[in-house]
């Protein structure tokens, strides 16, 4: 881990974290309908250390991309406080973060659509810079060692994203992300759309780049594989809300919440026996389908998949507490099976 | 003069050349000058305009310059398009004419354009609450006789031909507002857009510079389009009397002036008639060549399959038939018509009750090998060699009907999306006892018990709710288990499974794959699955062909394959997944393999993936066949005994570090240089 | 589905008031006043003055605006400054014959143009290509122009239907038919066109959806996967121009009714705005919302009975 | 509240496509009226199967924009008045007035007093019977400046009428300030309409209901205004066995074009007025009759130049006249017409050949008389059109561009703005039917009438002007001579050609329709079916 950076982290006895969380809600929508709803991210709580690297798991609608939109402040909280190297950023305008908290960077999901087709790779890289303040030429130059940084030739600022292909894409992506020189950067599903050898390509690179630089990464995906690969610690989403959080390395190999248990289960291993045991013990746990029936209003909303739920479960929404070195929320965190 | 609607925008290409199409024209045309319409439309407007424009200084005759001695006279040398009713020179008058209209249809389409587009760029921007009140708005001005307002606005301030003509714009730009508010929105949601408002670029830039852009080829269609109904809108005004007023010329008044001679003078009707028409055409047809963009060869919905040279090519597989297969597949050749090959020499063979995965990763011709199993090939491309046998039966070359006879019945698919596998439009009940009824000859009722009792077969236990459902009712798990229940309704040998679960969840992909082995231990089925995910494939795959660049590379049981992978890129494969055996320690680093799959048409001779291997030596880049591994399997390699000897794996061998050389697609022409900001 | 009538029904009501609004603001803008109209260039500045008294134009521009309203739910309309009739009865009878050629021509257009829209887009190759082109030529040819060589081929030299006029249903339906087959066949040539492109992108998307391609994959008879599928899907689009078109035909109506003479409101329309009776010019203009707004309605309720999104939202 | 009240009769185009325009036809000693109105209205359907007994009638123009007080209106409504209202005399198809209303009349020595005797049986719509008292009712609202019909009948015009005095029942005795040569005249077609008791107390009724004894009544459900107008016969009217059809149908088409369609195709019987360009058309397949004594010129309505000051001048007046070049724009234009410089038709009796000798078409001149009259450089003239000029006036404009004389066409948004040109235009222009009573025209529209809104005096013209209405015989010809010669000599009038009127007929339905004598209307009541 390097040293944490900007005022407000120096000046503090404990270094300050490069990203905070705290108690974030959203919700959708506006009216009645919105607020009978449960929200899309319900009381979520996490930080990030200088140079560490947070992976947010969970399926489709867990809230994960939400919570990046909301640090990003694409999407603005209806509850909670987003803080970076200590400074609330929560009601900022997106320019009022950009002049004053530079430091906040985000590379998407998607290669094809993260870049502009109609603007050149330089003037893609070039724009953020310009902003800052920075001039003409250097800005220019900055992109070319930007890209270079990723692995792509400088004179690459010339042509235009549709004579990329995926992967190089997602590295200019991360150029663009980078010549800002963040300090933090939200990754949302940065592989998920590229093949497998690409994907390797571009973890790998994230990972140098994580370590050269000392970045603070929000890594959000749905892949607990990858998830593993890149960070240092794991936050578990489900329904929007936390089930477990804790060393990554943890929450991958002994999970403490059913939900945790049932993911790692249902990603299968490219090896024959080893899945065939895998399936085995994930069939005998007996979780329920995804597709039952909605969790009622209190209580955790694992429930109706849950192998462990008992009545509690349903009437009293479970706190995080620390298991080993996770903390997890569930009434029967003692009682979840190892794989 | 109706007020035309803005012709359906939702045939126009929003992402113009997306991936894999030169982003600039370059130096080169304009992509739309480069289709016949286009030409014709941009030359002819070009033309009206600049003829319009000078005609004072080059028509031969004045406006008003009368001869009525030779009056509603027929093209001549003096006259080449005739005279009018005082025999005036009707070139001269047409051309003179034409100045009014084209500005007064621009000023109405600039209008139409600065309102509609400002406000649906800030609908979008703002979101539902300002876009409720702004579609209310334009839904009440679009349902307002515009015709009959535009003659009380006549009625108020005269025929002041541009102002009546803006007021017209106003009205229109509900419409345009109507049409750009989609678009605007659905760039919105480009990534690209967040990225640049993370940034900090301020609204009005990030609309300027990212999201405008993007819509350059909706707002052009549009706009001409719009600029045809203005021509037609003026003209019409003019017929009615509201127009420039004698002897000063308008299109409009012209025909009208000419319908009095219909019966004794018709030609009087045609020059003005073609010149207005031929100029709203032109329009429309440069509205067309701009929405091309994307399409340049619009491939037509034929469903005609150009019949494939069966066992035309040598058959290069080595192995014999295998009698006890029910699917024999023998150097398999697919291609674009007149085009690269996409798949070269596929074999392989599927046992009753087996479950064979097509895997490797996207362009390798997993897809297109599937498909080419139904006969269901897109337009355009087709199996150019080879057979598939199936149960003894050659299915290619066969007609279309006797195809449609297996689909379904002996052979059915699931495919990759279900979302958008079911028909938007019926109910689950409808589409699944319609082939229930025809498969097995049964009655409504009963067929409605049958599409029940499938549903609680494929594990849906709320049948009678989900029958009476649509498909956006569905969660992708359960509509994967409708989609699978359907292609169970014609009791099948054989279910071809595209990327089944690639769209879902993983927790939601275990289930689904539990019920895809259930249903062929419970049914003998045979499955051929196509999947990028090797963990999917050791999880319910019995054998397994991996699949590079078009052509099987490795083939095998799954589990000698991925136990103990002899190609390269079997290896690659497996050592650039992130997911590590349990107790195992995560990797610092992930295998990678360097560059791109080649695109077809520019696969090497020898080994497609020489370029991209470790262990690519000069004898890799010749011809060789594939050799037998793992019992009845297969590896295409020339250095495998080589390397298995040596003991070398693609996983012990050193990786290359980030900065991959990857050769770019399509990067045939240079890019222009287009100034960074300076 | 409740819902979604009472959300159309109610921008229906908006629509109306919004008319009324529009056109009663455009007559109040002009700078002569109806007392001036009924008078004529002869009245006096106080007879004027008078006049405008008595009709009520002095009055606040709302307590205008809501005494119009008033009458308007009781059916009155008004009275012409012209020639004093009633404006409602004399509207009643024109609204028909603009209404039918409307809705007639909005029909023939949506079976001619989904016709051959969908023959373009199955059969592809040259056929759709002639169809297509030929539809981009018929949606640019000015209607008048049209009209007047129709007039001249069909009702001139063949002597096939009547040129011109109006003949009651109840007088003769026969006569009635054939009165109203040339004005519709005009605005048919255009509509028509315009429903073709639309049913053939819709078509081509539709054959282009992977539901489509499950049918195929399940053996369905091709029929029934053009036909009832990818038509049904194709459909949408379709209806929500033909929504457009009635609009654009039904307000549109000022020439058709002029080449054809016919007595209908675009030609109350076209006479109320040039002797500036307004109460005629504004009722002319909220029937005529009226009806294009009842017509959507309708159109609404099909693309709910269509599309299951929108009657399932 | 009647709108055309004051209303300005006067030539109007169309507010619509058509140039046909046409809308101003005066005749006889009445003033001429707007057919103006509604505007833009077209017609009328058409049933190719119409039942035989049904007569369809073309009309170019709305008879009744202003309602159906038949006393708004000229003679060239009459074809639709007639049979829905009687007047006290008609002109028959051979030019002689016939008594229709009246039983007998007598006129005393000196025509300054005629005592009419109503013809017995006659009742109204609303049920009540002809009595001498109505007939003085209606005549008695001569005064009031808005009915067209009592242009010559008020007081200080050529034929006024001072007193009207109820007799008996069946009587009435008319008083005219001047002695009148031929005082039925005064009292036919349009003008002499009565109107039933119901319309006369509430004239705002007639607005939408008519109220006339008339063989036929209108049968509101079936009309649309400005439309379709349906007449149904009534049985029982005295005089029910002249009129051949059950029914009558008169449609609107406003479109000169789509009038002679719906004739040629069928969809109607009668149609009028044709344009010149419908002629062959209509010719070609189906009849035509046509009519003369249709003047087509520009009225000087700025004698005084008060708007225009070079209209103040004669000279200038003048110019303008011999500045036409009448001869090549008949020729070219409107083959069959006759060039004119003359307000009389070449069958009335006031007609001088030796005028268009003198005063035709002659440039040089034009330009000294423009010199003599201060505007050596020529002078500029608006004229307001409502929708576009029409050929003729595009025509002209080159003309009178050569001499210097600058025609501007100012467009009008509404009918109001044209009606208001006769105060601020210097000329009017359109086809006037001064037919068969030159000087009760001049009497009632050039002298007296909208065309002189200025009240301009000319003691020539109005010495000739009270002969040629007084006198008989040859004095009266010669009064009318003279007077023809004041109009032209003090430039009051600039008539270009002399043109028909022709109605176009279906060979197969119908024989040939009758003229009234003279006028330019058709006699309907003699319509019969072609044998």
């Amino acid at each position: 881990m390097t040293a944490p950076a900007g005022a407000a982290a120096a000046s503090s006895v404990l270094p300050a974290p490069a990203l905070e969380v705290r108690d974030l809600v959203v919700r959708y929508g506006r009216g009645r309908k919105a607020r009978s709803s449960p929200p899309a991210v319900d009381r979520v709580s996490f930080e990030i250390a200088p140079g560490e690297t947070l992976g947010l798991v969970g399926e489709s609608g867990s809230g994960k991309s939400t919570i990046g939109k909301a640090v990003l402040g694409l999407q603005p909280p209806s509850a909670g406080t987003v803080r970076v190297h200590g400074q609330d950023i929560t009601g900022m305008s997106l320019r009022e973060r950009s002049r004053r908290v530079a430091d906040l960077r985000v590379v998407f999901q998607d290669p094809y659509s993260s870049l502009n087709p109609t603007r050149t790779i330089g003037q893609t890289l070039v724009e953020p810079l310009r902003l800052m303040g920075v001039t003409g030429a250097e800005a220019l130059q900055r992109a070319r060692s930007g890209l270079e940084s990723v692995g792509l030739p400088g004179d690459a600022v010339d042509r235009y994203p549709t004579q990329f292909s995926g992967g190089q894409r997602q590295r200019i992506a991360i150029a663009r992300a980078l010549v800002c020189d963040p300090k933090v950067i939200v990754l949302d599903e940065p592989v998920s759309a590229l093949d497998l050898s690409t994907q390797a390509q571009v973890l790998n690179l994230l990972a140098d780049l994580r370590d050269q630089r000392g970045l603070s990464l929000l890594f959000i995906a749905h892949d607990l594989g990858v998830v593993r690969f890149l960070s240092q610690r794991t936050v578990v989403l489900y329904r929007g809300q936390v089930m477990e959080s804790g060393p990554a390395e943890a929450v991958g190999l002994t999970p403490r919440h059913p939900y945790t248990l049932a993911l790692t289960a249902a990603a299968p291993v490219p090896r024959p026996g080893e899945q065939a045991a895998r399936r085995n013990a994930r069939e005998a746990a007996g979780f329920g389908a995804a597709s039952t029936a909605s969790p009622g209003a209190t209580g955790c909303p694992f429930v109706p998949r849950c192998p462990l739920s008992t009545d509690v479960c349903v009437e009293q929404r479970p706190p995080l507490r620390l298991i080993d070195q996770s903390s997890t929320a569930c009434h029967h965190a003692e009682r979840v099976p190892s794989l | 003069m109706s007020a035309l609607p803005l012709d359906a925008a939702a045939n126009t290409d929003l992402d113009a050349g997306r991936p894999g199409r030169p982003g600039r024209p370059g130096r080169r045309l304009p992509y739309f000058l480069r289709r016949p319409g286009g030409v014709f439309g941009a030359t002819w407007l070009a033309f009206v305009v600049l003829a319009s424009l000078t005609a004072p200084w080059w028509v031969p005759y004045g406006v008003a310059e009368q001869d009525l001695s030779n009056r509603l006279a027929l093209p001549s040398a003096d006259h080449w398009l005739g005279t009018d009713p005082l025999g005036r020179d009707l070139l001269s008058r047409i051309f003179s004419a034409g100045a009014e209209p084209l500005l007064a249809a621009g000023i109405t389409v600039l209008v139409a354009f600065g309102i509609g587009l400002t406000m649906a760029l800030i609908a979008a921007e703002r979101g539902p609450r300002v876009e409720r009140v702004s579609s209310r708005l334009a839904e009440v001005l679009l349902a307002l006789p515009s015709t009959i307002l535009l003659l009380a606005v006549i009625g108020a301030i005269g025929v002041r031909i541009f102002i009546v003509m803006a007021v017209l714009g106003v009205m229109i730009s509900a419409g345009v507002y109507r049409v750009m508010l989609g678009v605007a929105k659905s760039v919105r949601q480009r990534l690209y857009v967040d990225a640049a408002r993370v940034n900090g670029l301020s609204s009005l830039r990030v609309n300027l510079v990212h999201v405008l852009p993007s819509m350059g080829t909706v707002v052009a269609v549009q706009a001409a389009q719009l600029y045809g109904i203005g021509l037609l809108i003026v003209a019409g005004l003019a017929f009615l009397g509201f127009g420039p007023a004698e002897p000063q010329p308008s299109w409009g008044f012209m025909i009208q002036d000419a319908s009095s001679y219909v019966f004794s003078n018709p030609w009087l009707l045609v020059p003005t008639g073609v010149v207005l028409a031929l100029t709203v055409v032109a329009a429309n047809e440069l509205a067309d060549a701009i929405a091309s963009r994307g399409s340049v060869a619009r491939t037509t919905v034929r469903r005609r399959r150009s019949p494939a040279r069966v066992g035309a090519t040598g058959s290069a597989d080595p192995r014999p038939a295998d009698p006890g297969a029910v699917l024999d597949v023998r150097d398999l050749h697919i291609s674009v018509d007149d085009g690269p090959a996409l798949v070269t020499g596929v074999s392989f063979a599927l046992q009753p009750g087996r479950v064979l995965g097509l895997v490797g990763e996207s362009g390798c011709g997993k897809t297109m090998t599937a498909r080419s199993l139904m006969g269901l090939l897109p337009d355009g491309v087709s199996v150019s060699g080879g057979s598939i046998r199936w149960q003894g039966r050659e299915l290619v070359g066969v007609s279309e009907k006797d195809l449609s006879a297996v689909r379904g019945r002996d052979i059915a698919m699931i495919s990759q999306e279900p979302m958008v596998a079911l028909d938007p439009m019926f109910s689950v009940a409808y589409q699944l006892t319609q082939p229930i009824r025809r498969f097995r000859g049964v009655g409504r009722g009963e067929a409605r018990q049958i599409a029940a009792q499938l549903l609680r077969q494929v594990g849906i236990v709320d049948g009678e709710r989900v029958l009476k459902s649509y498909p956006h009712q569905l969660s992708g798990g359960m509509a994967q288990r409708v989609c699978i229940a359907l292609a169970l309704t014609g009791e099948p040998r054989l279910l071809i499974a595209d990327e089944p679960t690639t769209a879902l969840d993983v927790t939601v992909q275990a289930e689904i794959l539990s019920l895809l082995r259930a249903l062929v231990r419970d049914t003998g089925l045979s499955v051929v699955i196509v999947s990028h995910d090797l963990g999917v494939v050791a999880d319910i795959c019995d054998d397994v062909a991996v699949m590079y660049a078009g052509t099987v590379v490795e083939d095998g049981t799954a589990a000698a394959v991925l136990d103990e992978p002899a190609h390269p890129y079997t290896q690659a494969l497996l050592a650039a997944n992130p997911h590590v055996a349990d107790g195992e320690p995560v990797p610092t680093r992930l295998a990678s393999i360097d560059g791109t799959v080649p695109p077809p048409g520019e696969w090497p001779t020898g080994c497609r993936f020489a370029s991209r291997c470790l262990f690519a030596q000069e004898q890799c880049t010749q011809r060789f066949p594939s050799v037998p591994a793992h019992g009845s399997g297969s590896v295409l390699c020339t250095r495998v005994e080589e390397l298995s000897r040596a003991d070398v794996t693609w996983m012990s061998a050193p990786t290359t570090g980030p900065a991959g050389h990857e050769t770019a697609p399509a990067t045939a022409q240079p890019a222009p240089t287009v100034g960074v900001s300076r | 589905m409740l819902a979604y009538v009472a959300r159309r029904l109610a921008m229906a009501v908006g629509t109306v008031l919004a008319a009324v609004l529009i056109s009663f603001l455009l007559v109040h803008a002009t700078d002569t006043s109806p007392g001036a109209v009924r008078l004529g260039p002869g009245g006096t500045p106080e007879r004027i003055a008078a006049e405008n008294e008595a009709l009520g134009w002095n009055d606040p521009l709302h307590v205008q605006f809501f005494d119009y309203l008033g009458g308007f739910l009781q059916g009155d309309l008004g009275t012409s400054l012209v020639n004093g009739g009633s404006i409602a009865g004399d509207l009643a009878d024109r609204v028909p014959v603009t209404a039918f050629i409307a809705l007639f021509a909005t029909i023939l257009s949506g079976i001619v143009g989904v016709a051959l829209g969908v023959t373009a887009a199955v059969r592809g190759g040259r056929v759709g290509q002639l169809i297509t082109t030929g539809a981009g030529v018929a949606l640019s040819l000015p209607v008048f122009w049209v009209g007047i060589i129709l007039v001249y081929l069909l009702a001139i030299q063949a002597g096939l239907l009547p040129a011109t006029g109006y003949v009651a249903f109840a007088d003769d339906p026969a006569g009635w038919f054939r009165s109203l087959t040339l004005p519709v066949l005009a605005l048919t040539i255009g509509g028509g066109a315009i429903i073709a492109r639309t049913a053939n992108a819709g078509m081509r998307e539709a054959l282009a959806q992977e539901h489509i391609r499950t049918l195929r994959a399940m053996g369905t008879p091709e029929w029934r996967v053009r036909y009832v599928h990818a038509l049904r899907f194709a459909s949408v689009p379709v209806v929500a121009v033909l929504g457009i078109q009635f609009i654009a035909l039904f307000g549109g109506s000022v020439i058709i009714e002029n080449l054809f003479a016919l007595p209908g409101l675009g030609q109350a329309g076209q006479a109320a705005a040039a002797s500036s009776d307004f109460p005629a010019l504004v009722g002319v203009v909220v029937v005529a919302t009226v009806v294009v707004v009842v017509i959507n309605l309708l159109l609404d309720l099909v693309v709910a009975v269509l599309d299951p999104k929108v009657r399932t939202a | 509240m009647n709108r055309s009240r004051t209303r300005h009769p006067m030539a109007l185009r169309r507010p619509t496509l058509m140039r046909a325009g046409v809308a101003v036809l005066a005749t006889g000693a009445l003033t001429s009226l707007a057919a103006c109105g509604g505007g833009g209205e077209g017609g009328g359907g058409a049933s190719s199967q119409s039942p035989s007994d049904t007569l369809a009638i073309g009309l170019d123009s709305d008879p009744a924009p202003a309602g159906y007080d038949p006393l708004l209106y000229s003679d060239r409504q009459f074809e639709f008045f007639a049979p829905l209202y009687d007047a006290l005399f008609v002109t028959a198809s051979d030019g002689s007035i016939e008594p229709s209303l009246v039983a007998e009349s007598t006129n005393n020595e000196d025509n300054t007093q005629t005592t009419l005797t109503l013809r017995d049986g006659v009742t109204f719509d609303d049920g009540s019977a002809l009595t001498a008292e109505l007939v003085k009712a209606n005549l008695d609202r001569r005064s009031d400046p808005d009915l067209e019909a009592y242009g010559a009948l008020a007081e200080g015009q050529a034929a006024a009428i001072t007193d009207v005095t109820v007799q008996d029942e069946q009587t009435v005795v008319l008083t005219w300030a001047q002695p009148q040569a031929t005082p039925e005249a005064n009292l036919d077609g349009t003008t002499g309409i009565i109107v039933g008791p119901a319309g006369i107390a509430d004239p705002a009724s007639l607005e939408t209901t008519p109220d006339g004894s008339g063989a036929y009544e209108l049968d509101e459900a079936a009309t649309t205004r400005a439309s379709t107008y349906t007449l149904e016969k009534n049985a029982e009217h005295w005089n029910a066995d002249a009129w051949d059809y059950e029914g009558l149908d008169y449609r609107i088409i406003t479109d000169p074009q789509a009038l002679a369609n719906a004739l040629v195709s069928g969809q109607v019987d009668i149609a009028g007025q044709l344009k010149d360009n419908a002629i062959n058309l209509v010719e070609s397949q189906q009849s035509i009759v046509s009519q003369g004594g249709t003047i087509v010129g520009f009225p000087v309505t700025d004698k005084l130049g008060q708007t225009n000051p070079a209209f103040g001048e004669e000279a200038a007046r003048l110019a303008l006249l011999q500045a036409i070049d009448r001869e090549s724009l008949v020729n070219d234009l409107h083959p069959g017409a006759r060039p004119t410089v003359q307000l009389f038709p070449e069958e009335s009796a006031g007609f001088d050949p030796a005028l268009d000798e003198e005063f035709g078409y002659d440039p040089e001149r034009a330009r000294e008389l423009l010199a003599e009259a201060g505007y050596p450089d020529g002078f500029e003239l608006d004229i307001t059109r409502l929708g576009q000029p029409e050929e003729d006036l595009v025509a002209i404009q080159q003309q009178l561009a050569e001499v210097g004389i600058t025609l501007n066409f100012v467009a009008a948004t509404s009918t109001d703005q044209v009606f208001a040109a006769v105060r601020t235009d210097p000329v009017l222009w359109g086809p006037f039917a001064v037919g068969a009573n030159p000087e009760g025209f001049i009497a009632g529209v050039v002298y007296g009438g909208f065309m002189n809104m200025q009240g301009a005096q000319e003691p020539e013209v109005e010495q000739a002007l009270g002969a040629a209405l007084g006198s008989t015989g040859e004095a009266q010809d010669q009064a009318r001579q003279e007077l023809n010669r004041a109009l032209v000599e003090n430039g009051w009038f600039i008539p270009v050609y002399e043109d028909f009127t022709y109605y176009g007929y279906n060979a197969d339905k119908v024989a040939e329709p009758p003229f009234a004598g003279a006028n330019n209307y058709l006699v309907l009541s003699d319509v019969e079916p072609a044998v």
